[in-house]
């Protein structure tokens, strides 16, 4: 499992430059959103947290529908598929590779975007706290996406519009946890453990779901 | 725009909307039929036609 | 140590391609499948391998040291027309991972990767990254996965396609050498391996169809 | 050819078969059942009393709320045949789901249509993004991109077998929208009929209203058997076409 | 050249239901918005002409970094090479059919996502018209990300450092039209006109880059 | 009509594979390649057929009819070790497009697709998508590639991997057809393709390091 890992962290390092495409994609919808509400810092630093989490989102959904798809084309996925490791740990490690190479440095820039975006200390620790929480989610959500994309040709934008309305739960607790922790009556404990439940729920049920569509897919 | 519009509007969206499935899936239905007919007119049957005697053979 | 296969039939598409199709596999048995370009070999071998499902019918492995509940796809190498190696990693990469990832089964022993791919006689070439292969050699070191990670069943589909004659003939030892050591062979070719002692099992595609037009 | 195969393909396509003469049979009544209902829905829904606050829009509701419990329900029998799909492997489960998608389509944009309608006159908007309206709203992009996937993959099984995973893991939408109006305070009417301690409603209302949600559910069981029946057709025919090009090629 | 257009319009209606789906994505991507800034109509109206270039932006990037690595997986690329005619040509008729599957879609849908995001007329269409104009010049300079990604196989951190910092531009200066015509004193023809001129430069450019990079790809 | 060949070297990574190869091929001429895996054959095609840019010499196309400008690789069809074909596409639609795409060459004229399938033997199934062929049917529609549009060369890697003895000997009859009607082969291939009265040429990989440990 460890090897698996391994070998998927060097491949999106050596072929894909995944991470600087997810972060500059991500650093391109900040940069683009202050034209549109103009100079005002108070409404940017308002809607800040939004505006991360939705880059967020949409960052984590460039690659994440060819997760399996070159393993199948050349042929890898059938012996993984064939191994007695169980598949959905199989699919388990090849998402934490996935966020590790691509959601993570995400995580990371966060930070930086937040100060672009006028937001205060605490928001900006907010952001950083439920991306890292939440982005796995949207990983394992991409997963079964990733994994019904196999039995396509071409993945692409079919696989995003099945995955997207799933992942909007955990955009909308991860962005009411942000304003949580700055806007004071609403409390910050609440959403966020709805998020890490979320994230729980998922990290087993999209797995699963991921090597069920895999096990049917193939031929 | 009184009241009665928008219940007009509802109801005729409903029905138009209800109308057009029903209508599709009439006509789809039909064009099937059809189809199957001109098959079986065309001398190709279906394998379970025969299923016994098949698995004998 | 012993592969079964009872009353398999499969279908692609819409259609059986062959249906009641049962062997049995002991150690140091063969069974090479032969047939015309779409007959179903290629999807026999996937069955077996536990990668088609069958449409009726199952595939067992049963063997003394281990429990039976095992599936059989567990205790296979499955070669098929796409090698499973990754362009750009090196093939010692690439190698050491299948090793790795696949692991020894039932208390066999895999050959180190510098050993394996000596084995199919590209020692020198093993740091190079895959896709830099020719096709000839990228199969030879697809082979070698085979050698590094123990199975006690090779399933091969077409092995020795792009191959030159030396190789095709270390292709042959190596297999020798396996079912000599007790491993069991199946294997799709349309050139005869020249291994002596197999069975032959001739596909005749779309049950059906294919026995009343067969050519 | 043996015994054994000649029973696969037996059940195979009698269950198909057996399907197609029952529900050939059925069909008839189901559909007088409900013209029936509708006749009576409709008068009554335009005879009742309008309600003091909402004036005479309260008749929207007797085709909004049906259609917006259909589109779950619709959801929740493709869900069921889904399980059908992955556990028993069953044909028909296959053709279940597939033909309830674009049934579950219409009836989501008939709630979403009448919902707007309605939100005109009583909130001011045609649309607002909360809770209750959005996922009603995933809800429809979800049978899209359902249908969509079915018509991207030609191996009808194949579809299937992929798209009733997907089902299964949208099934969390389900929820979110039942309760959507409890978790998040919004808008939009909490449940007043289906709740735990009865409706809440008043029988005025709620007559009309429960034969109305009656004739949807059974224009929808119509519905669902005539697509069901187009698709085992669509696929004997695709099957019998192949199987002809097929013996075509063999004997030349 | 005709039938390679046809050709791949027919691959990428085949694998996805077509044009339906660009449509859909886009639906998606701003139904997800709102969760993440909250049901304030007066804000969405104000980000909205951002989030739809975003959309865009997004649409290009899914799928047109492989726009030849398909052809060059299955060995149509050297055959399209061999050819007579010439290659730019070539290149420009993919860029064309990728964006009549891709992007236009997403134009004609834009109106009816300015609703959703109660957008001025105004707005709305001037969002729709600096998206046609600006949307060929996304694809174009990703047309040279992805005939670069094919002749280096291990160049994909160039790829991304190629294309989003290119494609950032046009992004502004869409956006700065789109909100100039809504904005009273900003004027909307500079930037229209200068959003045109770059994808004119890049209609030239993106197309010559690429298949210099095609035919120098060395196996 | 004629193809030449001048003095080609070529590299791969960092070293010459060959160097200073020279043929001439005329109408209804044949040029095997042979040589073991990496010697270097599939390279010296691409290079013939344009693909790879030699490090010295060139390759020239030249007959009466057409001025002598044009590249050399305009006059050939290349068949390599992949199809070339998408498998989202049916064969029928495949064709078709490779058939307008590539046109005609120098007033000779390609069969139509129906036709062209029927010569690789799978005339029934060309409505089929291609992803759903055999290995072999596979390669069958990729050889039909060369038929539906004219070229007078044929530039083959392997082409009969992945076939059965019927195939192998239809591929043989077509390629004998086209060069009686003038047409020029260069193959590779490690099976000899039965075709008499062809040149053969025997790569060694590597000048320089080949003569010398050359087996
Ligand atoms: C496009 C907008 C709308 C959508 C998508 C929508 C959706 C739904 C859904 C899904 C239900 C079923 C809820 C359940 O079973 O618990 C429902 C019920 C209902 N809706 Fe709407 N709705 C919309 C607009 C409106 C408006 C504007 C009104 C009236 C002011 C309204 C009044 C109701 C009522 C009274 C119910 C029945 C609740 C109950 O008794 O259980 N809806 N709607
Ligand atoms: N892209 C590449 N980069 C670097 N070296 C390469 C590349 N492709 C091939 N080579 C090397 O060039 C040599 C010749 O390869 P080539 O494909 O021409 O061999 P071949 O004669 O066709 O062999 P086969 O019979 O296996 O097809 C091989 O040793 C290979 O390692
Ligand atoms: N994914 C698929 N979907 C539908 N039909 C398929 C699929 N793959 C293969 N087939 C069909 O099944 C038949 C058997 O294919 P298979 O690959 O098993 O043949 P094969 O005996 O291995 O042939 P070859 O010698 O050419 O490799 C072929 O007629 C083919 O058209
Ligand atoms: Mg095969
Ligand atoms: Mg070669």
């Amino acid at each position: 499992m460890m090897s698996l890992l391994l070998r998927d962290l060097k491949l999106s390092v050596r072929a894909g430059g995944g991470a600087l495409i997810g972060v500059l994609f991500f650093m391109t919808v900040v940069a683009v959103i202050p034209f549109g509400v103009g100079p005002d810092l108070n409404l940017l630093s308002r809607i800040g947290p939004a505006i991360v989490w939705i880059g967020a989102l949409l960052a984590a959904l460039l690659g994440l529908d060819r997760l399996f798809q070159t393993e199948r084309d050349d042929g890898s996925l059938d012996l993984i598929l064939m191994q007695e490791h169980p598949l959905v740990l199989t699919v388990l490690v090849k998402c934490l590779a996935h966020w590790l190479a691509n959601s993570l440095p995400l995580v990371i820039a966060s930070p930086l975007l937040g100060l672009f975006m006028n937001m205060s200390e605490v928001a900006i620790g907010a952001v950083a706290v439920t991306l890292l929480v939440g982005t796995p989610a949207l990983t394992f959500i991409g997963a079964v996406g990733a994994a019904v994309a196999v039995s396509l040709p071409r993945g692409g934008l079919l696989v995003s519009i099945l995955v997207l309305p799933l992942a909007i739960p955990v955009l909308i607790f991860g962005v009411s946890a942000s304003y949580a922790a700055v806007q004071d009556p609403a409390p910050f404990m609440p959403p966020f453990l709805i998020l890490l439940a979320i994230t729980m729920f998922f990290a087993v049920i999209g797995p699963l779901g991921a090597s069920l569509a895999l096990r049917n897919a193939s031929d | 725009m009184g009241h009665d519009f928008y219940i007009a509007v509802s109801y005729g969206v409903s029905g138009l909307i209800i109308a057009l499935m029903l209508g599709w899936i009439w006509l789809d239905g039909r064009a099937r039929q059809r189809e199957l007919a001109e098959l079986e007119a065309s001398g190709i049957r279906r394998r379970s036609s025969a299923p016994v005697k098949d698995g004998a053979a | 140590m012993r592969l079964t296969a009872e009353k398999l039939a499969a279908r692609r598409g819409e259609d059986l391609l062959f249906s009641d199709i049962s062997f049995e596999l002991g150690a140091g048995e063969g069974l090479i499948l032969i047939g015309r370009n779409g007959s179903g070999k290629s999807t026999l071998l996937r069955v077996v391998a536990g990668l088609l499902r069958p449409e009726f019918g199952q595939v067992r492995w049963s063997s003394s040291s281990t429990d039976d509940a095992i599936r059989a796809s567990e205790a296979c190498h499955y070669l098929g027309h796409r090698n499973a190696m990754k362009a750009e990693l090196s093939v010692q990469e690439n190698l050491a991972f299948w090793k790795e990832f696949c692991g020894d089964f039932g208390g066999g022993e895999g050959v180190s990767v510098a050993e394996a791919a000596e084995q199919v006689g590209l020692g020198g070439i093993a740091h190079l990254p895959f896709g830099y292969l020719s096709a000839g050699q990228q199969r030879r070191m697809a082979f070698a996965k085979l050698l590094v990670s123990y199975r006690p069943v090779w399933i091969l589909d077409e092995p020795t396609a792009a191959l030159d004659t030396r190789a095709e003939a270390t292709f042959a030892d190596l297999i020798r050498q396996h079912l000599a050591r007790g491993g069991i062979l199946l294997a799709a070719t349309h050139q005869p391996l020249g291994i002596e002692g197999m069975q032959e099992l001739r596909m005749t595609g779309f049950a059906g169809v294919a026995e009343e037009f067969a050519a | 050819m043996t015994e054994s195969l000649a029973i696969t393909k037996f059940s195979d396509l009698a269950n198909p078969t057996r399907f197609l003469n029952l529900s050939g049979r059925i069909l008839p009544w189901l559909g007088c059942l409900t013209a029936g209902l509708f006749a009576v829905g409709l008068y009554l829904s335009f005879t009742t009393e309008g309600d003091y606050q909402q004036g005479e829009t309260v008749r929207i509701m007797y085709v909004h709320v049906p259609a917006a419990w259909l589109s779950m329900m619709c959801y929740t029998v493709m869900a069921l045949s889904a399980i059908g799909t992955l556990v028993w492997r069953h044909p028909l489960a296959d053709v279940s789901h597939k033909a309830a998608a674009p049934l579950g389509a219409a009836f989501t944009l008939i709630a979403l249509a009448t919902g707007s309608l309605w939100g005109k006159p009583m909130w001011g908007t045609w649309w607002v993004w909360d809770a209750r309206l959005t996922s009603v709203f995933v809800l429809f992009l979800m049978y899209l991109g359902l249908i969509a996937l079915n018509r991207a993959m030609d191996d009808p099984s194949k579809a299937a077998r992929v798209s009733a995973v997907l089902i299964l893991v949208g099934f969390v939408n389900i929820p979110v929208i039942k309760f959507s109006v409890e978790w998040w305070n919004t808008l939009h009417q909490p449940a007043s009929v289906v709740r735990l301690d009865g409706p809440t409603i008043d029988p005025e209302f709620l007559i009309p209203l429960l034969v109305m949600a009656f004739a949807f559910t059974f224009l929808f069981f119509t519905l669902h058997l005539m697509a069901m029946r187009n698709e085992i057709w669509r696929r004997r025919i695709t099957a019998q076409r192949r199987m002809a090009a097929r013996m075509a090629s063999r004997e030349s």
